[in-house]
């Protein structure tokens, strides 16, 4: 009787499936695909399918446990629906009360790639000292060497915590810069919209 | 209509205008962050609805919007003025608009990440190690100890000029054609500007151009033209080359 | 014929013990059924209920992910059968080298003796917090007291393993540097004289 559910349970791709639940509940950040393939020492192919079905499996509305796409990666969180419950046990210090100083920095060294506190303050016309401090501690940014080698000012990269708070598969999710207009058009526009009513 | 009472409804401030330059001027509030753009068009709004043209309110409100925007730029480049002040008004002009772009681009990038953090304000994750998992051993090869006399080193050499590098490229300075037409003219007494210059580029051609006129304006240079677009010669002027040849005679006969 | 099934996804203990899922996932400790209880906003004894179903849901040979009891609560753990694939996880390869910001931080302390997170920090030009966690955490500098006695800045040096790693038998061997100065107190000043300019 329990014969087709003992087959299920010795089935290969479900003991690998079982495999990588236990290397993401462990894991301290998302794995990627590679290394889940290295540490269940199976293929790459295998162990992909086995994520399709562990995120079918780990999903929002079936389980409190999501298995989520993330920072290049594969991570477990909780689902969305629990998020008060967390809010009452868990802090928040990472996004907690992030100001418009550090969400400015935090596009400039996003969208500039690894950059230095002065390269920062030039693009925003004010010190960038304490919103770079800040972000730093937060592990949202982390330093990418010197400029100029050793001895110049040093450089910052966002972290992949960033792309895992903003929930970014990877930075290329972000939008383009070249989209982000000027507003000017925007702007036009209403002038025009103006101007017709003028006219009419 | 009285501009003054102009109601604002903007991202960092909503209020009448006069408020807004009276917090303005008090640096209670950040002119950066100010969308004097949208001021703008509440204020043409504002007039349309009126129906009529008032030439009055139309002057007060560009005078004080004009004053709002160079205070808005100089705030965003403080210690640049000097580094601008190289530039041609043209070009320290494009470079100011290239910089506020860019600004008002990572402004929206913030905007955008702010409105990300929102959505994404309702996952959970765990920072840091799982509570039962083992805590791996990070091991370390052997180091070579010289690496830290090279790390100290780097930290105790003087660092680099703050770089204009990637403005100079673009833009020679000045001076440095001032320094090189003086220093053509102590040896002989004309030439060719067209011939000098000629194969720079164009923005180093546009300002070895204004180090002539800089010359020219110090009276330390003639220039002569025989026709619009004809070449230019340079030559030293006769007074000043009077005096230096007379220096340059007591000096060889000491 | 799926009624009973349904029944079971939209049972309120159901619902709860999802919440437990997403809460236990996300937590960096045990937690006891009394967190849990204020969490979840619901009464104990349907916490232990909740928790009675995810035991048997989360046990070994059924799931990678296991539910353990231990001495502070309850916490998500790795199944037995997937040990090795997390020995695999974490076992890290040997690491050839230190970043830039690690090494700066370490021949400080190393060059100038004992020093606090702020004399670093003034030498580097930029906060040395996450470097000086990262040594201490690999146990290449330690705690050596406080500045000024007790109430002043926890004051660092380096450890046995550090001078292991890089071959010394004691700080006397360090490579000279004599072109920077005369002791660590010449050097020290250079190094402040330089900083200070590298922020103006």
């Amino acid at each position: 009787m329990d014969r087709p559910l003992r087959l299920i349970s010795t089935n290969p791709l479900d003991r690998l499936a079982r495999t990588l639940e236990a290397l993401l509940v462990v894991a301290g950040q998302p794995l990627t695909p590679e290394d889940l393939a290295v540490a269940a020492d199976d293929d790459l192919e295998r162990v992909e399918t086995a994520l399709g079905l562990l995120s079918e499996r780990y999903r929002e509305g079936r389980s409190g446990i999501v298995l989520e796409r993330v920072a290049g990666g594969y991570a477990f969180r909780a689902a969305r629906d629990a998020a008060l419950a967390c809010e009452r046990l868990f802090e928040r210090p990472v996004q907690r009360g992030l100001s418009q100083a550090a969400l400015e920095t935090l596009s400039i060294v996003a969208y500039l790639g690894p950059c230095s506190r002065p390269d920062i303050a030039r693009v925003r016309g004010v010190s960038a000292d304490s919103a770079v401090a800040g972000l730093v501690e937060r592990g949202l940014i982390g330093e990418a060497g010197r400029e100029d080698g050793a001895g110049g000012a040093v450089r910052y990269r966002t972290t992949p915590l960033f792309e895992r708070v903003f929930g970014l598969e990877s930075l290329s999710e972000l939008p383009r810069l070249d989209d982000l207009g000027d507003g000017a058009d925007e702007i036009r526009d209403r002038l025009h919209a103006v101007a017709d009513q003028r006219t009419a | 209509m009285i501009v003054r009472e102009l109601e604002l409804d903007l991202d960092a401030f909503e209020g009448p205008f006069d408020l807004l330059l009276t917090l303005v001027l008090r640096e209670e509030l950040e002119l950066a962050d100010v969308d004097v753009a949208g001021i703008v068009v509440a204020f043409v709004e504002r007039l349309e609805e009126r129906g009529e043209l008032d030439l009055e309110a139309c002057g007060e409100f560009l005078v004080l919007v004009a004053a709002l925007l160079e205070l808005k730029a100089r705030a965003l480049f403080p210690d640049e003025e000097a580094e601008l002040g190289e530039l041609e008004p043209e070009e320290a002009a494009e470079e100011l608009a290239r910089r506020l772009a860019e600004y008002r681009r990572m402004k929206e990038a913030a905007a955008v990440l702010a409105e990300r953090l929102e959505q994404e304000g309702d996952r959970f994750f765990r920072l840091g190690p799982a509570p039962l998992a083992p805590r791996p051993e990070r091991r370390l090869a052997p180091q070579e100890p010289e690496l830290l006399a090279a790390a100290l080193r780097a930290l105790a050499a003087e660092p680099p000029a703050v770089s204009l590098a990637h403005i100079e490229r673009r833009f020679p300075p000045v001076r440095r054609f001032v320094d090189r037409f003086r220093a053509l003219l102590a040896g002989r007494r004309r030439f060719s500007f067209d011939a000098e210059v000629g194969e720079l580029s164009r923005v180093e051609q546009a300002v070895a151009f204004l180090a002539l006129l800089e010359l020219r304006k110090a009276n330390e240079i003639a220039l002569e033209q025989a026709a619009p677009f004809a070449p230019i010669q340079v030559s030293r002027q006769e007074i000043r080359r009077k005096r230096e040849s007379d220096e340059a005679w007591t000096a060889r006969s000491a």
